[in-house]
C-alpha cells in the first residue's frame, strides 16, 4: 500500500495563524514525539508495560486541537491522541502517571492501560478499548448541547479500520439527523494492526463516507498540521454555527509497530517502512518553518531542550508517584462505593 | 388515592420529573407522536416538546451510547428501548461503557441515565417480544437492575432511578402493564433502589420472586393458605444490588427458600439467590433451595400450547410449595 | 412526507419478458394481496393474533424474486416479504399454516410470530424479529459462496429504518470488500412504524449510500414491478458474474399500519394516508397489462377466482390443522434434543 | 507424546482439522499473515490460502454474523474474536441468532459454527483485554461454551466444537496460553463436549473451577495435602451444558463444595453450581457451598497491585479451603 501524501509542499498558514502559533504547533509536535519516544524506552527498560504511540499522527492531532476550545469544548480522542490530549491542557505529568499506572494517574487512577484519556476538569472525556464506541458518546454530547442550547463542540477521533464498526455509522447517522455540533476525525495510517484499508473497506477513501450521511467529507493530509487545522477550524465554525457534523480523514502515518505487544516486520513491506520517514510530519513542518524563517538552528535547539527537560522531569515525577493501594479496589464502582 | 395501571404509573413518573428537571430528556423509537408502541410516553412530546421527547433512529447501539454521552454532557437522559428483546444490539454500549465508565475514570465520570425496556411474556410476543433479559445485566458490577411489580413500586423506583447517579436498567413488564393495578399516592414519593418488600408474610417458607411472577407467587401463596402453609412472599424489586439482608433474614426464619422466575433456569438470578442462600443462611436450611423458572429453551414460543408450556403457572408454582412445605 | 413516485407510466416490459411471465407476476401480486387481506380478516375475527403485511410492497418483492433462481439462490426477506416467499416457491397453505401457528407451519412450527419466514428446501433463511441481523447473514452466505466457488446468489430485503442498524453498515461493507455475491434490497415506505425517513437518515435517498462501499446504489420504483425486475436482474447478473453486491432502493408505499396492533392514524396524516391508495402497485399494474391488451374483464374475472379458491383452500387447510403439542417444547435446542 | 503448550495444541487441532475438511475456514481480525495477535493462526494462511483464512474488517457483529450465514450455506466457520472483551458487539448476532436459529426454524436450519475467544487476565491487560465472560452466554440455550485447561482438553475439545452441528464458543485462557504445558498424543482424538474430569482425587471436598483457576486450584490442594486434607478438584470443561452428574455426584462423596473462578462472583457460573448442588444434593451437604471468585467491580485494573488485588490466587483458595474443611 502506498502512502498517496503531496510531495512535500505543505499548504501553508490559513489566515489569523501568527509566527508565534505556528511555532506553539511546532512545540506541543515535539513534545508529543519526545514523550512518544521516552515512552518506547521506559517499555524497552521494562519499566512500562505497554506503549501505543502517536508517532506520525501529531499533526493532525495538533491542527484539529488548535482549532478547539480548551475547557469549553469536549474531546474523545482515541488511543493514539497524545497529541491530542497535551494541546487540550493534560500536562507530561500526568501522562507519564499513566504510563507507570500510578494512582495520581487523573484518566484512570492507573486503572486503564496507557492511552485511555480522560481528563473531566479538561472535558477529555474517559476512553475505552473498544473501538468505535465513543463515536456514538460524541453524537450524544453534542445532542445534549443541543437539547441544552450550548455552544461547545464535541470532537472524536478513531482510525479508518473503525469506521468498519456499526457504532460509527450508527454514531454519525444520529448526529447527521439532528445536525449536531460534532467533529468526527479519522486518523487514516493505513493498517489496522495488519490489516490494510483494502481489507477493510472498499472505497479509496474514508472521507467518501460522508455522501451516507448527507455531511461533508473532507479528506486532508494528516502530516500537514496546517492543512488539518484549517480544516478543523471550518468543521468547528460549522458546529457552532448549528449547521451540523463533519467527517474529516487525515491521511497519517503509522511510523511505529501497531503497540509494543506488535512487530510490523510480519506483514508490512520492509520498503514502505523504510518509506515512512519520509513522510514525518514533524521533518516537514520543521522544514517548512524553516523556510518561512520562523525557525533556525538556535531556537530548535533552546526547544528541543526545554522539552527534554519536560520529559525528564515528568518521567522522574511519574516514576517517584506512589501506585495506587490495593484497598482502593472496590472504589467507584457506583456514586457511594 | 386513585388506582392506576402499571403503565400509567410509569408515565406518571417520568411525567412528574420532566415538569420538576429541565435536563430530563426521552430517546427511543416512536416515542413521540406515537407514544412509544406501549403509550408509555403517550402525550408527552405535546408537553415536552421534540427536543425533550426524541424519536431516535432504528439503532439501539446509538440509543444506548448517545444517552450515555448526553449524560457526561449534563442532562438526565431516558432511554427506551422498544422491547428488551432488542437491547442486545446495545450490549457494548451498556456493559463496556455505561456500567465502567465511573471505575475506569477512577470516579471522574459518571453516568446518570435511566434504560427503559419492557420485558417479559404471556402475551403472544413469541420468541424476540417475550425475553426476561435481567439475568445477563445482573452479572454487571457498574449497573442497577430495577423490576417492580406494582404501580406503586414502579413510580416510586421510577423516580429514584431518574436521580440516581449511575446507569439503571429499569424493566416493566409487559403483561403487567395493564393487568396489574393499584393505589398510588398523590404526593411526591421515592423507593430507594436496593430494598427488597415483603409483599406478604409468612412462616413456613420463603418465595423469592419479582414482576409477573411475583403476581403468580401470591395467587398460589393464597391457595396453599387455605391448605394451612403460610408463605412469605418477598418481591426483590431491585435485581441488583440484591437485598441481602432481606433475603437472608427470610430464609432464617423460614427456613426453606424457593425462587420463582420467568427467566430460563440455567444461568438465572435464581442461581445466584440460591448461593447466597446456600453459602450464608446454610445452618438455617430445612430442604433443598427450589427454583420455579421457565425450561432451557431459547425463549418463548408463539403458539399458545407452547407458551402455556413454557410459562410458569401460580398451579406450578402452587405445586412446588406443596412438595417443599412436605419436605 | 410526500412519496415521490414518479406520474402514472411504469417503465415496460423489459427484453425476455414475455406476456405470460407478464402475467404470471401479475398472478403472484394479487395472490400476496389477496392473502394479506385475508390474514387481516382473521385477526379482526380473533383468529390470527397478529398480521404484518407486504401491502404496496407486492411490486418490489415480485420483481426482485423473478430476477432470481427457485431452489438456487437464498433468500432472506423481512417480515413484509410475502410476495416474496410466495415467488420463490412457499404455498399459501405452508404460509397460512403460520398465520394459524400450527405445528406443521414450515418456517418455525408456529413457533414464532407469522411472517417470519424460512423454508431450507426453497433456501428461504430463518428470519428474526430483531431487524437487520439478516444483512450480516447474507453477507455470510455470500461468503461461502465464494469460498466454495459456487455461483449462487444471497438476496435480503429490509426496510428504510433498518439502514440505521450497525448490522446494515457491517454487513453491507464485508461484501463490498469481498466483492460478494449479496444483492440488499431496501424496500423503503418511508416509515419505520411511526418515525419518518426524515428522522431516520439525513440522505433523500438510502440509494446514497452505495457510494460509501464503492458498490452501485440503484433507486427504483418499487410500486413497479417490471422496474423492481429489471433493477434486480442487472444485478443478479453482476453477482452472479463474481461483480460484487448491489443496494437496491426500491420506493414502496405501506398500504396498512405498521401491523395488527398499530394505528397509523395517530401519527400520519389523513390526507397522506388517503393519496396511498393512488400509488397501489396493483393498481398501475393492472392499467398498464389493461393497456398492453394483455389483460382484460374476463382474464381478471378468473384470476381472481382462481386466487380466492387458493387463499379460502388454505385458510381452511390451516385453520383445521393441528396445534404443536406441548410435549415439543424443548425439542431443537440442539441436535440432539 | 509430546509435550506442548495450549496454544500449539489450539493451533494444531485447527491445522488438523482444516486439513481434513475443506468447508473449514478461519475469519478474524488479523488472523491472515499476522497469525493473529497471540499467533494462534500464524502459518494458517501459507497452507490454507487467503480464502480459508481471512483478515476481517474491524467488525464483531459481522464477523459472528457472516459466520452464521456461512454456517447455513454448508461450511464450518471458525470465527476467532481477538479478546473475549470484544465480543460485546456480537452479542446480538450470538444470542438472538446463532443460539436461536435451530429452536426458532422448528429444526430446519442450524449454526455449525465455533467462535475462539482468548479470555481471562492476569497479564496487565487492564478491563479490557482481561475479561472473563463466560457467564453471560451460559445463560443462553442453544449455545455451547467450551473452557478447557490443558492443551491435551485443548485439541480433544477443539475438534470437537468444529465437528458439533450447533455453535460452540470457545474460550482460551491468555495467561494458560505459554504458561500451560502438557502432553499430546500424535494421534486423532476428540474429548466430548458436556464431559468434566477429575483431575485431582480426593475424600475431603470438591473443588469445582475451570481455567486458569483450575491450575490454581490444583496448587492449593497440593498445599492442603501436606496438611492432610484430601481435596477433589473437577475441572468442569464445558461450562454448557453442565456436567450435573459429575459434580453432584463428587459432592455427594464429599459433602462439601467449593467452588472458583476468575469471573466476578455475583452472576457468575458459581451461582447456577451452587443452586444445582443445593437443590440436588441437600441431603449430602456438610457444610456451606463456598465460592472464591473476583470481586464486583467492573473489570480487572491495569496497575500490579490493583490486579493483584482482583485475582483468586492459590492463596486464597487455600485459605478458603481450610475454612470449608474445618467446617
Ligand atoms: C471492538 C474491538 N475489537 C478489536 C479490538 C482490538 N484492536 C485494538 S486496535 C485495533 C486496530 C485499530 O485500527 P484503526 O481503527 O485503523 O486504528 P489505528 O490503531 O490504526 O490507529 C484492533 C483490532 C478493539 N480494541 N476493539
Ligand atoms: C433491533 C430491533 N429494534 C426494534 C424493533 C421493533 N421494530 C419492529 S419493525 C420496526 C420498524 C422497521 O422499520 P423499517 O425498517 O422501515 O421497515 P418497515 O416496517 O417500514 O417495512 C421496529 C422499530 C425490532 N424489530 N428490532
Ligand atoms: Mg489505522
Ligand atoms: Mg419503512
Amino acid at each position: 500500500m502506498t502512502i498517496d501524501v503531496q510531495p512535500m509542499t505543505l499548504v501553508g498558514a490559513p489566515p489569523g495563524v501568527d509566527e508565534s502559533t505556528m511555532l506553539e504547533m511546532y512545540r506541543y509536535m515535539l513534545l508529543a514525539r519526545a514523550m512518544d519516544e521516552r515512552m518506547w524506552l521506559l517499555n524497552r527498560a521494562g519499566k512500562a508495560p505497554f506503549v501505543i504511540s502517536c508517532q506520525g499522527h501529531e499533526a493532525a492531532q495538533v491542527g484539529a486541537a488548535f482549532a478547539l476550545q480548551r475547557g469549553k469544548d469536549f474531546t474523545l480522542p482515541y488511543y493514539r491522541g497524545l497529541a491530542t490530549v497535551l494541546v487540550m491542557g493534560m500536562s507530561p505529568r500526568e501522562v507519564m502517571l499513566a504510563i507507570f499506572a500510578r494512582a495520581a494517574d487523573p484518566s484512570s487512577g492507573g486503572r486503564q492501560m496507557p492511552a485511555h484519556y480522560g481528563h473531566h476538569k479538561l472535558k477529555i472525556v474517559t476512553q475505552s478499548s473498544p473501538v468505535g464506541t465513543q463515536i456514538a458518546h460524541a453524537a450524544g454530547i453534542g445532542l445534549a448541547e443541543k437539547i441544552k442550547g450550548g455552544d461547545a463542540v464535541a470532537w472524536t477521533s478513531f482510525g479508518e479500520g473503525t469506521t468498519s464498526q456499526g457504532d460509527f455509522h450508527e454514531g454519525i447517522n444520529l448526529a447527521s439527523v439532528h445536525q449536531l455540533p460534532v467533529i468526527f476525525q479519522c486518523e487514516n495510517n493505513d493498517y489496522a494492526i495488519s490489516v490494510p484499508m483494502n481489507k477493510q473497506m472498499a472505497v479509496k477513501s474514508v472521507a467518501d463516507r460522508g455522501v451516507a450521511y448527507g455531511i461533508p467529507g473532507v479528506k486532508v493530509d494528516g502530516t500537514d498540521v496546517l492543512a488539518c487545522y484549517a480544516a478543523n477550524r471550518e468543521a468547528v465554525g460549522r458546529a457552532r454555527a448549528g449547521d451540523g457534523p463533519t467527517l474529516i480523514e487525515a491521511h497519517c502515518v503509522r511510523l511505529t509497530p501497531h503497540s509494543s505487544d506488535d512487530n510490523d516486520r510480519t506483514y508490512r513491506p520492509a520498503a514502505e517502512i523504510k518509506d515512512l520517514r519520509s513522510h514525518d510530519p514533524l521533518t516537514r513542518y520543521r522544514d517548512y518553518l524553516r523556510e518561512q524563517g520562523a525557525l533556525d538552528d538556535v531556537r530548535e535547539q533552546e526547544l528541543r531542550e526545554r522539552i527534554k527537560h519536560e520529559v525528564d522531569d515528568a518521567t522522574a515525577f511519574a516514576e517517584q508517584s506512589p501506585l495506587p493501594d490495593p484497598s482502593t479496589l472496590l472504589k467507584h464502582v457506583y456514586a457511594d462505593s | 388515592m386513585a388506582e392506576i395501571t402499571l403503565l400509567e404509573s410509569i408515565r406518571q413518573g417520568i411525567d412528574e420529573m420532566m415538569a420538576e428537571d429541565a435536563r430530563i430528556f426521552v430517546f427511543g423509537e416512536d416515542v413521540g407522536r406515537r407514544g412509544g408502541v406501549f403509550r408509555v410516553t403517550e402525550g408527552l412530546i405535546d408537553k415536552y416538546g421534540p427536543m425533550r421527547v426524541l424519536d431516535a433512529p432504528l439503532a439501539e447501539s446509538v440509543i444506548a451510547g448517545a444517552c450515555i454521552g448526553a449524560a457526561m454532557n449534563d442532562t438526565l437522559p431516558i432511554a427506551e428501548i422498544q422491547f428488551a428483546d432488542f437491547i442486545h444490539p446495545a450490549f457494548n454500549q451498556i456493559v463496556s461503557e455505561a456500567a465502567r465508565i465511573r471505575y475506569r475514570s477512577n470516579g471522574d465520570w459518571n453516568v446518570p441515565m435511566v434504560i427503559r425496556a419492557p420485558y417479559g411474556g404471556g402475551i403472544h410476543g413469541a420468541l424476540y417480544h417475550s425475553q426476561s433479559i435481567e439475568a445477563f445485566f445482573c452479572h454487571v458490577p457498574g449497573l442497577k437492575v430495577v423490576a417492580p411489580a406494582t404501580p406503586y413500586d414502579a413510580k416510586g423506583l421510577l423516580k429514584a432511578s431518574i436521580e440516581d447517579p449511575d446507569p439503571v436498567l429499569f424493566l416493566e413488564h409487559k403483561k403487567c402493564y395493564r393487568l396489574i393495578k393499584g393505589e398510588v399516592p398523590e404526593e411526591d414519593y421515592r423507593i430507594p433502589i436496593g430494598k427488597a418488600d415483603v409483599k406478604r408474610a409468612g412462616r413456613d417458607m420463603t418465595v423469592i420472586s419479582y414482576g409477573l411472577m411475583l403476581h403468580y407467587s401470591l395467587e398460589a401463596a393464597e391457595e396453599l393458605a387455605h391448605e394451612g402453609v403460610e408463605v412469605e412472599v418477598l418481591d426483590l424489586r431491585t435485581l441488583r444490588p440484591l437485598d441481602r439482608e432481606a433475603i437472608l433474614s427470610s430464609v432464617r426464619k423460614t427456613s426453606k427458600a424457593l425462587i420463582v422466575h420467568e427467566d430460563n433456569l440455567t444461568g438465572g438470578l435464581g442461581g445466584e439467590i440460591a448461593a447466597l442462600i446456600s453459602q450464608h443462611a446454610f445452618e438455617h436450611l430445612d430442604g433443598p433451595i427450589t427454583r420455579v423458572c421457565a425450561p432451557d429453551v431459547p425463549a418463548m414460543p408463539y403458539s399458545k400450547p407452547l407458551e402455556e408450556a413454557f410459562m410458569p403457572s401460580p398451579a406450578k408454582i402452587a405445586d412446588a410449595m406443596r412438595e417443599l412445605a412436605a419436605y
